[in-house]
């Protein structure tokens, strides 16, 4: 399975386009966004702080990982860091898998895993 | 041995990095020298993580002079 | 929920743009593309079918009745029908929600009913 | 009534629709009619449901002589 982790200030809008791996069945594209509302409370942006080197190895640790179990043929995750305005995207997740179940259980448990243990963190500014 | 501080323990510490003297200190004694500089740090150790050289460190882990250890208080990416 | 349904002959690609819903923290994208390989036979193509009536109301009948437990901001979907040349994509599923979870659960599971119960065809050319 | 035929029930009937006289007939009645005419029908009645106005036939359902009724073969889609 091709992982690719990259860590960026620069917006995520429109860089990642669902291109189809030659022979991929199921191309999923995740896009958590920057919500306008946290409990009740307006909000205008997050600062999103990360100690990025280590960010880097769990996400590719915790990818590999589930790639035994869930095998699909690539993943590539950016995560923004700096100051992300309400409506705008924080993460991306692309996958491409053979069939649909493997990509969408690797999506759903690596979610899980990044908000238990990468070393990222958001705050209100 | 190199110390990183993140996100809330950043406001608690003062600084993002610091350095402290010592070598094959456990956990307990890390904390320990830890808290007696930032006496505000005791209160977040229960939900804070020790990593050694960018890894979790596990249970019993001693950490040497060369190491960077990083305070991981709970992480909100996503 | 706004349930948008399409059942097109044309191609699907590039179509649908991961657009954010106003509100909405999580924005998922799916792809079904037709495969250059099923069980071991090169495949240049599928021939996709439908009662396209019924095909459209029992998507948006299903999408209803899966908003009850999965409710999101909104999901559009895009069936092609006609010739598909491997690589391309015969559906599109675009889901935005508050949470993630929710959206990840309505796109499972509606997959698995529109493969058991929406009156699409697929056949070798 | 209208019947409608899909994939391969087209290719066994020849058609994609065609009217049969009738109303008020239950499923069995429906598929007496059916495979009389088209006898290869038969070896896909166990696994082809019928819709009435684009609705799956619940069990006990009557078709009348204004339905449009469609033979549906194990769907394919996605």
């Amino acid at each position: 399975m091709k992982i690719t982790v990259e860590i960026t200030r620069d917006p995520l809008e429109g860089e990642v386009e669902p291109t189809v791996d030659a022979g991929s069945g199921a191309v999923v594209v995740f896009s958590g966004v920057v919500r306008p509302e946290e409990d009740g409370q307006a909000l205008v942006a997050l600062d999103y702080e990360a100690y990025e080197p280590m960010a880097r190895d769990e996400m590719r640790r915790i990818l590999a990982e589930l790639s035994r179990r869930f095998p699909c043929d690539s993943v590539l995750v950016r995560h923004r860091i700096g100051r992300v305005a309400a409506g705008e995207a924080s993460i991306v997740v692309r996958i491409a898998s053979r069939h649909r179940a493997e990509a969408f259980g690797l999506l759903a448990e690596f979610m899980d895993r990044l908000k238990q243990d990468v070393p990222i963190w958001k705050r209100t500014p | 041995m190199k110390i990183l501080f993140f996100a809330q323990l950043k406001d608690v510490a003062g600084v993002g990095e610091c350095s402290v003297a010592g070598d094959g200190l456990s956990a307990g004694e890390l904390w320990d020298l830890l808290t007696a500089r930032w006496p505000a740090l005791a209160a977040h150790r229960e939900q804070t993580r020790l990593a050694r050289n960018g890894v979790y460190a596990a249970s019993g882990e001693v950490f040497g002079a060369d190491d960077e250890v990083a305070l991981i208080p709970p992480v909100s990416g996503g």
